[in-house]
């Protein structure tokens, strides 16, 4: 077993990987840029060295600058966390060249799975089902029309080394199709400096649900369950759980199968997902593999009562899978929220800054990782996952419940978070009814941003507001931090909200 | 103690007064008794008739908010005593507007040049947070009299980027 | 189901279940002590009433209070958590009688279980296996005599109505049978109102296994597994685990068949736990039940991922359990530190007072239900349990790493806590491997209470210290809080450790 | 700033001068480079060499101690600077010796009179506190010259319930 790791990474994911560590009794060396020096994961780190300014390209992106960290301090692996270098091929290699395990899965697979066409012709021979289209780039937009008409509109335009929305086009006629292609290929080249655009049949209304495997460098490969991510945004998930509510156990077994088929045509190692796509009539259609841990792993986790991290150490350091698939059993349900630093009621604007007050829930069937502590200022440098708050129960009902009740508990003041949001979905009658598909966000944002007092019955609302007055005036009183008359200032934020754009918010974190 | 206090956009009045076992108040005339403890800082574990009501204050640069378990209220609080009074921003839809920063973050392009006309909603200025460029938009038809980001400088929240009259 | 209950407790099992209570949408009262108003209990309830002075006496054991505040706030239903009046007969009975619910058993029940001899005699028809000796109370010494020649030395005599370690005597030879009878007989009559003793043989060096049931109101009972309780101090249980190290299924199974005999020999309704004794060839006797929820009940709860707070409420609320024995299965393994506002230097003394610095550990695999917050101040009046800190895992080692590695980040400063105590058990060889008896903490604590740095390398420690006071000197400097040459005072702390003596500390906690 | 510290019974002098990227130490003449931050209210983080501490204070009436990670240790501080000189307690073996409350709790009765003989070890009083029973014994043999100490009262930490001579 190794003696020492060093992580490549920051926030709650450094955090995560640090406890697995001293839990396993391995030292830790924490990296961190000029703007986190006080952040959580040097804290609890036993070693910590800067590698340079706040720009990620400038550190968290300098695979010279983590290396010599990684001489100096003597560390024999590293865990990439998600996001960042963790799906670098090229860094995985000069891992392994100067002698530096990468816990992760080889270059060779990484690279397979780096680019979508190369990723479907490998999955075609394997016969893996994936959603019908081309595998390789279109030459020209005759072949673009010709495939089209082949598979049938609507169709879906899409970067073969793409990701986050970049490069691709739904596209629902031949008329669209030539210009559509014309400005994916443009964007694709623009994003991705790789032009090469591929059609696929476009699912409507699909969900995205994905298979976890775990693969040990010996030959053994398990699926562990799948999880339910059609609730998106901007192509950012945002809660997950897992089992998905319309997997039975005999779909689960044979998308764990074809997970598993995928892994091994890929000589995949360690933990990874297979992405798969599903239609209303519940057929899965392999999208990509993710060759990382993924930010939702505690669902599964806490359905199959494994530790991923701990498993990707021991895989990493030679060892066998200590268990068969026949020993894997999915218990009870589990939902994670993603805590973002964003504005839910300025269109979800990020939102960094200090942390001023913070209460932080726990408690039966709550588990929390979390990067973030009261009096911490979140740089604006970063994607704003500030924490992950996971509920686990007997049944999904349970399981929602209990995250309704912790999120009630979950305060933090100076930065705007998401919470709110999370309490819309969880109480939503479709949410509820496991009515979910990749539009369901959007179309629950689109019934207006009602503020949750907006639910309350009038007569209620009064109340509170009778109660918040009172409280104003206590606070002034008992509390000296109180300012009165706080309001004089004559500027006020721009009364007009803004409207972001989404640019590339890491695709990491998908 | 006396306090104005808006909240719902309505204003009311709160005298507080120190009783046995806490505090004998009158909101808008009404007498509450109120039982008050402050746990910790910002937060007031207060008791009305029975019923139990954790408040958490929040104060941010610009705003007041109280809130009343996972409800949120905006509130501003006023001593009658204190000689400053609240110049309101609203109704100011005449004269020159300044345009603030949202949120910590950098300055990546400016989209007009001084002295430009402008569309109310048109965008300014683009300021990247977290991964995300946020296109500041005017919040009136207009010219835009002066442009105080520079595109690489870094913004805190409430900095003028712009002011269009 | 009840739209409103009242939790008759304080502490964090009232915070538990006030918890359960909002997950259900279930309206909550509090009932506070003058010395609770701050509590976390308080803060966390819909409705808060008070109900008198500190000592337990005039508040949280006084009925009529309760119930008046029962009656005023519109609860239909109390739960009385443990210790308190949770296994108090008369208090069921008087809810009974004003039409509120008493979450638990029936008096009957309770009143049954309530006198060991009593329990014994019902059990013995029921055919229940427990330690050899006699159902009723010694009428002489001679009786005595005769009773322990029949079953051998080493014998234990017992108070009926006992607990708590009150009225028991260890007795090895027939010369001293006789005055230990007549001084456990005067302990007992002293303590409880009833001198009735009997008698038992002594299970050498045995451990404390107990076996959770659930039944409700409708002839269902089932067991949901053991829990390894043997680590003691002073009839304090202190740290306890599922499943117990030795317990495989087929003996599991024999306890549970037995505890649900025990159950249903007493009409048992709601949760309630069945105490083995298991001696050293892995003979299992009954002990006694106790009729309440357990203080280490959530170690149930993970190993059977079900949530025994809301089974409660709904069995009492007249619902069938919602599962079968068959569908009940143990996975993983689960341990729970309770955590004590004591000082382990000196001599586990109780040590109140204001929590200064709270620094509370998350993450995967660790629940934390706790009744403290940073800037609390622990009341004098009750029982030292601040909080519990259960580590989940995989298997028993996962379990006990993971609990390390919180107990590592778990920091409370201003009053004493045990917290290091369970740093030495969990890291101990017998703890390990499992070799555990209701003995096994003495001898622990006998080896020397040596601090945790006392086991680290000389060189270590001096590097340790030369970071102490690296650290001290900038506190100092950069936290305007140091005092300097706070040391000043003439005084000190008294240099003689004192020597505290038990006097009842709650029996409740069992 | 010069510090003379004292830890694990042994006198050290710690100084501190500000540096760039941190403070520039001598710790008994050792020159060490140290980079500190105070992510919270008695929490530092120490990065030394590469090495990373999260050290811990605790402040009560009578002690500071600082924790480094799970170990405590027990840290004498004094600004040289500073007029006021510690006083030991110990080798006072001889002198009358105050008998103080460990903690709070409350007086259950006196095991002694005023003015009678007491052997070390011997009990004095006894005080209740979260359902136990602590017996507070003397120092030291001797005479009790005066007990403060009320059946009934409660106490706080430091406060004297009897004097020893």
């Amino acid at each position: 077993m190794f003696k020492k790791i060093l992580i490549a990474n920051r926030g709650e994911i450094a955090v995560r990987v640090i406890r697995a560590c001293r839990e396993m009794g391995i030292a830790t060396v924490a990296v961190y840029s000029d703007v986190d020096r006080a952040a959580l994961h040097v804290r609890k780190s036993d070693e910590a060295y800067p590698i340079g300014p706040a720009p990620a390209a400038g550190s968290y992106l300098r695979m010279d600058k983590i290396l010599d960290v990684a001489k100096r301090s003597g560390a024999e692996a590293i865990h990439p966390g998600y996001g960042f270098l963790s799906e670098n091929a090229k860094f995985a290699q000069a891992c392994a060249d100067v002698g530096v395990k990468f816990i992760g899965p080889t270059p060779h697979s990484m690279e397979m799975m780096g680019s979508k066409t190369r990723a479907r012709q490998q999955m075609e021979k394997a016969g893996v089902p994936f959603v019908p289209g081309t595998s390789r780039g279109l030459a020209s937009p005759e072949e673009g029309e010709e495939a089209a008409k082949r598979i049938g509109y609507p169709v879906m335009l899409k970067a073969a080394a793409g990701g986050g929305g970049k490069g691709m086009r739904l596209v629902h006629t031949c008329q669209e199709l030539r210009s559509a292609l014309e400005s994916a290929q443009s964007e694709a080249q623009r994003s991705f400096g790789d032009s090469e655009v591929y059609i696929e049949k476009a699912i409507v209304n699909p969900r995205h649900i994905e298979m976890q495997v775990l693969a040990d460098e010996h030959g053994n490969t398990v699926w562990l369950g799948e999880r339910e991510c059609s609730i998106q945004r901007r192509h950012q998930k945002v809660l997950e759980e897992a089992p998905s509510p319309i997997v039975d156990p005999d779909m689960r077994r044979r998308m764990g199968e074809v997970a598993v088929k995928v892994a091994q045509a890929a000589n995949y190692t360690n933990a990874g997902t297979v992405e798969f796509l599903v239609d209303q009539q519940k057929n899965f259609y392999f999208l990509e593999m993710n060759t990382r841990l993924q930010v939702e792993h505690p669902v599964t986790e806490l359905t199959t009562g494994l530790d991923l991290v701990h498993l990707q150490i021991r895989i990493a350091s030679g060892e066998k899978l200590p268990f068969a698939q026949s020993d894997v059993a999915i218990r009870g349900h589990a939902i994670e929220c993603r805590i973002y630093a964003e504005d839910p009621d300025n269109n979800y604007f990020p939102s960094p800054g200090k942390i001023t007050v913070l209460l932080q829930p726990s408690g039966p069937g709550i588990r929390r990782d979390s990067g973030m502590y009261e009096g911490w200022n979140v740089p604006m440098d970063y994607d704003p996952l500030l924490a992950k708050l996971i509920g686990y129960g007997t049944d999904r009902q349970q399981a929602i419940v209990r995250l309704q009740r912790a999120l009630y508990e979950y305060f933090v003041a100076g930065i705007k978070t998401n919470i709110s949001l999370f309490q819309r979905i969880l109480c939503d009658a479709d949410f509820q009814a496991g009515k979910l598909d990749t539009g369901y966000l959007d179309r629950l944002l689109a019934k207006g941003n009602h503020a949750v007092t907006s639910r309350a019955p009038e007569p209620q609302i009064e109340a509170l507001e009778t109660i918040a007055a009172i409280a104003a005036g206590l606070f002034a009183v008992l509390d000296p931090a109180s300012p009165v008359s706080k309001n004089g200032n004559t500027a006020g934020p721009p009364s007009v909200p803004s409207n972001w754009k989404q640019k590339g918010r890491s695709e990491a974190l998908r | 103690m006396v306090y104005e206090i808006i909240v719902g956009g309505k204003p009311h009045r709160l005298e507080l007064e120190k009783a046995a076992g806490g505090w004998e108040c009158r909101f808008d005339g009404q007498p509450v008794h109120i039982d008050a403890v402050i746990p910790r800082r910002d937060v007031l574990s207060l008791l009305v008739d029975g019923h139990a009501y954790e408040i958490k204050r929040e104060q941010t640069a610009t705003d007041l908010h109280m809130w009343v378990g996972s409800t949120r209220f905006a509130v501003e609080l006023r001593d009658p005593r204190s000689l400053r009074s609240r110049q309101k921003a609203a109704g100011d839809e005449k004269g020159p507007r300044k345009i603030l920063a949202p949120m910590p973050g950098r300055i990546v392009r400016l989209l007009v040049a001084e002295n430009s006309e402008v569309e109310s909603g048109q965008g300014i200025v683009v300021v990247e947070a977290m991964k995300m460029q946020n296109e500041i938009k005017s919040p009136k038809k207009g010219v835009v009299k002066k442009i105080l980001a520079t595109p690489g400088a870094a913004v805190n929240p409430g900095d003028i980027l712009a002011i269009v009259e």
